[in-house]
């Protein structure tokens, strides 16, 4: 058990998860993918937190800001999919493109 | 020794059913082996002596998926995964920049010098935490508690289609709400 | 309070008067005459009771008026001589002249000579001294239409205005001198120096207000206004107005050790030389204005010499004397037409009612005994003589003259005529006996009981009183003179182009000090135009110049730049879109990969 | 105060609860019977006769079943309801005495909501799925003042320990000055096992719902974790609220038992006298009603420990 173990596992997470937001369609999917690099996030802050400073909290407040975003993006994400469905009958984010510059 | 297996076991299992997430056709399945995922990084940190932290995770996550696999099942047109079809865009790219991020931290994983504490560890870090948090990290917890309250009138604006004006009429006169169903506490 | 009704009468009526303008026409000869018959009624009561008031004007500077011997003896000549002069004006102007304009200008007049000599200080003074000089423009300018006449009004407002900068330069000394209050009082306390520019300024605005050599000219041009004002400027205001300022601050030429001294030579030269200038004037009021000049002289004289009391009382028997005589010529203007006094002979003969009065008068005027100039000028020279035996032979000379030049005009007016003239208005002759009454009697004056009271009234140092000697002598003269123009009169008419014309003084004042001024403006005209306006025109016509310059050799370049600016982010525009597909995904990996670049830059910086 | 049990202590938590649950069962069989004029002997035996009945069925399989995901949704119910007993101390012994006793307990309780609806979506079936989107919708509505509470005893006790808790009651049990917090704690305890008025996700109107297909070992497993959640919260009671261990003469793990199956009692009576309660309507009174009781009542705690 080390740091760099952990931020391996943690620098996976993040991979798995950026491709799972990158390459999904469907804003539920992508949705799972943010959530997985911040389930990153979380390891990351409780490792650097147990190997590099202990001493001080910063780092389980750090897990604890990203379980927090957790919550907060997966709750603003399904009400505005459901804004954005209950308008246009639409739950991908291809179709959804105003933002067309 | 012990804890190297379970973090190895911890460690693989997280980083497979998170692959597994975006592999397999049921969006259950889906929903769920990312709770796995999840469940497996919280063992990884309950292992770092983290108990509170671990479980807090274990017991959010699990609220949160069975909340995901709703909105999950109402929006794929295909949840159970009977009929297999792609949902992907950009796959080749994708790959390629994960892949990329995933080198490039591990490169950085591998090569940076990272620093080492001789420091004690808390007996009790939940107390610490704790004590952080209605302490010197105040603003943090005020912040997150503002971020909470207003994610929480915001889902409500965004995903209710019926305000107040549908209920009690338009000039908000009506004695008994019109809700689509009836019965209630004040009603 | 008596006071203040005083002043304001005058002033306030004639300002509503002014206000009101034509259609008030019919009524301002009864308004005007009314007011200034109050106005005498109040300046008796305030003669009597003294009154004293004052005025907070600026912080630190409170303003008064009050009304000690002098000024009662002032205040009641005024306001008799304007009643005087406004009931001849009703029956004088007919119903088309402007008549509320007139007599509101008459009224502010008189109410600004007023305030003049009620003035306790140089403030107020300096106010109603305005006043009354910018009204005297608008009187002697009374008939504007004619051109001359205007042009003689501004003459005399720029004259007197002219020498009036002497009072605001004696304010500024005072006030640099360090007298409290400005008060007219203080003025000889002003600090060494000082108070000699003081003195300097104010004899300059006296001289220049009553005609004093070198100022005489304008008097004769303000003979262009109605006969009314005539009478009222020559008697009573205006150039009374700078006798009375000598007289009131003799204590202060007597505080400097040459102000009296200069002031009594130019009294007594301009008694003698504008006599000489009257004897030679064709026509009679051109006579009547010189003789004012001379007679005022007698004043400043006495104002120099330190006899106040007998300034003082030849200035109230001129006042009489000479209101007399200008409403008697405007009479015959009149009823004959002319003012010419060849054209003017036998006048007397056909009014011999308006002839007796104006005989009167003008015996009066000549100093024969025992009419009452004779007894106020043997004071002046009996002052005079106390100071200098050279100023009284000079004023014994100019004696003479006044004799000779009321002989003339008497043999003139006498001469024998035939036919009778038009009848005259009833309210042109009404003032005249009263006058001619004033004129004849305040010679009682004389009697030494009477004298000293009047002295002590009017104050001042204490002066030597006329022997009978002297008295004698002095009446003897008077009558040689007029015995000796009459008879001259009958062989020849005097002939001097340079006391007719008034010394050429107009002319030499044009050469003197209105051309250079003309020139000198004509020259910072040019001065203006060609090199403060040559510069800024030659800046502009540079700055356009360089403009152009820049149009064609920069504009070019800096045009290219900024096109080229301009292009490139047209360009860069259409570029930056290009990104913005609206695909979340798409921004995913725009985000990561600028994430990557920027933790590289971070590595390698 | 209380010590922890050495490994096999691991091993005798499921028999003791096991038993308990049992026990439960049978009162429970014994209670339906009286009340509709049954043979109270044959009553007693029935939990253990139906579950010998259940072991030998044959199961049934649906079309298109996700198998993995329905069996492996029961055992974690069973699994959950087990590993939620951990942390409770039977007298002076626990198997588990952890720093995060009541956070332990509380998540092992939420592993609730995903096993019950995984267990509804298993089947492949509509009335399944019902029940577990049911379920979902009472743990919403449950959860929070269910949180509340633990909290509130937390706060009394200013430790998430639960030995802690249990010694913070020497002198006087939580539940005399938490009234609100231990009825809603009994309420969440209900409404988690899906017992009594909060069957809903199990409702007959949907012909079982959750448990519509259910045969076999799967339905015993899934019933007995039913009876295990219950026996759990109940448990949990009483260390939490009803001073644990402490009472005279008897010994502290009789104590311990003897509360367990009062507020088991309790609990069974409460299920078969109150009438279902549809989930959305406790939804609105546990938002409208029990999260401010609730919260005022933490208040009231807070206060007293900071004046204390």
């Amino acid at each position: 058990m080390t740091l760099q173990e952990y931020l391996l596992l943690a620098a996976a997470l993040f991979s798995v998860g950026l491709y799972g937001a990158l390459s999904q369609q469907s804003i539920v999917m992508i949705m799972m993918g943010l959530e997985l690099m911040a389930n990153a996030v979380i390891v990351g802050g409780a490792a650097f937190w147990y190997f590099a400073s202990p001493a001080r909290p910063d780092g389980q407040v750090v897990v604890l800001v990203a379980v927090t975003l957790m919550a907060v993006d997966m709750a603003i994400g399904f009400a505005v999919t459901t804004a954005i469905f209950r308008r246009r009958d639409i739950d991908v984010t291809d179709s959804a493109a105003d933002l067309k510059g | 020794m012990w804890t190297q297996i379970v973090f190895g076991v911890c460690a693989a299992g997280s980083v497979a059913t998170g692959v597994a997430v975006f592999r397999v056709d049921s969006m259950a399945r889906a929903t769920f082996a990312l709770l796995a995922s999840f469940l497996f990084a919280a063992g990884t940190i309950l292992l770092l002596n983290l108990a509170y932290l671990g479980v807090l995770v274990v017991l959010m996550m699990i609220m949160e998926m069975v909340v995901m696999v709703v909105f999950m099942l109402m929006y794929m047109m295909n949840p159970a995964g009977l009929t297999p079809m792609t949902m992907v865009h950009n796959q080749k790219g994708s790959l390629a920049i994960a892949g990329g991020v995933f080198a490039a931290l591990a490169a950085c994983i591998f090569l940076v010098p990272w620093p080492t504490s001789g420091q004690p560890r808390p007996a009790d870090p939940t107390r610490a935490l704790g004590e952080a948090l209605m302490g010197s990290k105040m603003l943090v917890m005020m912040v997150l508690g503002l971020c909470l309250f207003a994610t929480m009138v915001a889902t409500v604006v965004l995903a209710t289609h019926r305000g107040r004006y549908d209920r009690y009429g338009d000039a908000l006169r009506a004695k008994r709400p019109d809700d689509p169903v009836r019965g209630g506490l004040d009603r | 309070m008596t006071l203040w009704l005083l002043i304001a009468l005058p002033l306030v009526g004639g300002t509503a008067l002014l206000v009101a303008g034509r259609p008030a026409d019919r009524v301002a000869p009864a308004v005007g005459v009314a007011a200034a018959v109050v106005t005498v009624v109040l300046a008796v009561v305030a003669a009597v009771s003294r009154p004293e008031v004052s005025a907070p004007l600026l912080s630190g500077l409170r303003i008064g008026l009050a009304v000690d011997g002098l000024s009662a003896v002032m205040v009641l000549t005024v306001a008799v001589v304007l009643v005087a002069v406004l009931v001849f004006a009703a029956g004088e102007f007919g119903a088309d002249e402007s008549r509320a304009r007139f007599h509101g200008l008459m009224l502010v007049f008189a109410g600004a000579m007023l305030v003049t000599v009620t003035a306790r200080d140089l403030v107020v003074l300096l106010m109603a001294w305005e006043v009354m000089g910018a009204c005297s423009y608008a009187l002697i300018g009374f008939w504007w239409r004619e051109d001359h006449r205007v042009g003689s009004g501004t003459l005399a407002f720029l004259t007197t205005r002219t020498a009036d900068l002497g009072l605001y330069l004696a304010a500024g000394a005072a006030l640099a001198g360090g007298v409290a209050g400005l008060t007219l009082a203080g003025l000889p306390t002003a600090a060494d120096g000082w108070r000699d520019v003081v003195a300097a300024g104010i004899v300059l605005a006296a001289a220049g207000k009553s005609a004093q050599l070198p100022f005489s000219f304008w008097l004769s041009r303000a003979m262009d206004g109605p006969s009314p004002v005539s009478a009222l400027l020559h008697s009573a205001t205006m150039v009374a107005a700078g006798a009375y300022l000598l007289l009131r601050l003799e204590p202060l030429l007597a505080a400097t050790a040459w102000a009296s001294t200069v002031v009594a030579w130019v009294g007594v030269l301009t008694a003698l030389i504008l006599g000489a200038v009257a004897v030679v004037q064709r026509d009679l009021k051109q006579v009547l204005a010189a003789s004012t000049c001379s007679q005022i002289g007698f004043m400043v004289l006495a104002a120099g010499a330190g006899g106040p009391a007998a300034g003082a009382g030849q200035l109230v028997a001129h006042a009489a004397t000479k209101s007399l005589l200008f409403l008697g010529a405007g009479a015959w203007l009149v009823g004959l037409g002319t003012k010419d006094l060849r054209r003017l002979e036998g006048a007397a003969r056909r009014y011999p009612f308006l002839g007796v009065v104006f005989t009167i008068g003008a015996l009066t005027l000549a100093g024969v005994p025992p009419l009452s100039i004779w007894v106020s000028k043997d004071a002046v020279l009996a002052t005079a003589l106390a100071d200098s035996p050279a100023l009284y032979v000079v004023g014994l000379a100019a004696a003479l003259v006044s004799g000779a030049y009321a002989g003339r005009v008497l043999a003139i007016v006498w001469k024998p005529a035939d036919t009778p003239g038009s009848p005259l208005s009833r309210l042109l002759l009404w003032p005249l006996p009263v006058l001619a009454a004033a004129a004849a009697l305040l010679g009682i004056g004389g009697l030494p009981v009477l004298a000293d009271r009047f002295a002590r009234l009017v104050g001042g140092p204490e002066v030597p009183a006329p022997t009978w000697v002297e008295l004698a002598a002095s009446g003897l003269i008077a009558v040689i003179g007029v015995a000796a123009a009459a008879a001259w009169t009958r062989s020849r008419t005097p002939e001097s182009r340079v006391l007719a014309d008034w010394l050429h003084l107009e002319r030499a004042t044009r050469m003197a000090v209105a051309q250079p001024v003309v020139r000198l403006a004509a020259g910072l005209a040019r001065f203006d135009d060609r090199v403060v306006d040559g510069g800024v025109r030659a800046a502009a016509a540079t700055g356009a110049a360089l403009g152009r310059l820049a149009t064609l050799r920069v504009e070019v370049s800096i045009d290219g730049v900024v096109r080229g600016i301009a292009g490139g982010a047209r360009a860069l525009g259409r570029w930056a879109p290009r990104p913005q597909t609206g695909q979340l995904h798409h921004y995913y990996a725009q985000a990561a990969v600028a994430l990557g670049v920027l933790a590289v830059l971070l590595m390698i910086l | 105060m209380v010590d922890q049990l050495p490994w096999w202590g691991g091993l005798l938590l499921p028999v003791v609860l096991m038993a308990l649950a049992g026990l439960t069962a049978s009162w429970d069989a014994v209670l339906r019977d009286r009340a509709s004029g049954g043979p109270v002997r044959l009553a007693v035996t029935l939990p253990l006769r139906q579950a010998g009945g259940l072991l030998v069925q044959q199961r049934r399989q649906t079309v298109a079943a996700d198998v993995l995901l329905g069996r492996g949704g029961a055992l974690a119910l069973l699994v959950a309801a087990v590993l939620a007993s951990l942390v409770t101390p039977l007298g002076r012994w626990a198997v588990a005495d952890l720093s995060i006793g009541i956070v332990w307990f509380n998540a092992m309780e939420v592993v609730a909501w995903a096993a019950v609806w995984l267990v509804g979506w298993g089947a492949n079936s509509a009335y399944g799925l019902v029940g577990g989107y049911r379920f979902i919708a009472q743990g919403l509505a449950y959860e929070l003042p269910h949180m509340f509470a633990l909290i509130t005893a937390a706060l009394g006790a200013g430790s998430l320990r639960v030995a802690d808790v249990v010694a913070a009651q020497s002198s006087v049990w939580f539940v005399v000055w938490m009234p609100v917090a231990f009825v809603v704690y009994l309420l969440s305890v209900l409404a988690m096992s899906f017992w009594g008025p909060f069957d809903q996700p199990v409702g007959a109107d949907a012909a079982g719902g959750a448990a519509a297909e259910l045969s076999g070992v799967d339905r015993l497993v899934f019933t007995a974790a039913r009876w295990l959640l219950l026996t759990s919260g109940a448990a949990f009671a009483v260390p939490l609220f009803l001073g644990g261990g402490s009472g005279p003469l008897l010994p502290a793990w009789l104590w311990s038992l003897v509360k367990t199956l009062a507020v088991l009692a309790l609990l069974v009576w409460v299920k078969r006298r109150i009438p279902t309660l549809r989930m959305e309507r406790y939804q609105e009174i546990a938002w409208v009603v029990l999260i401010p009781l609730t919260l005022v009542q933490a208040l009231v705690v807070a206060v007293v420990v900071l004046a204390r």
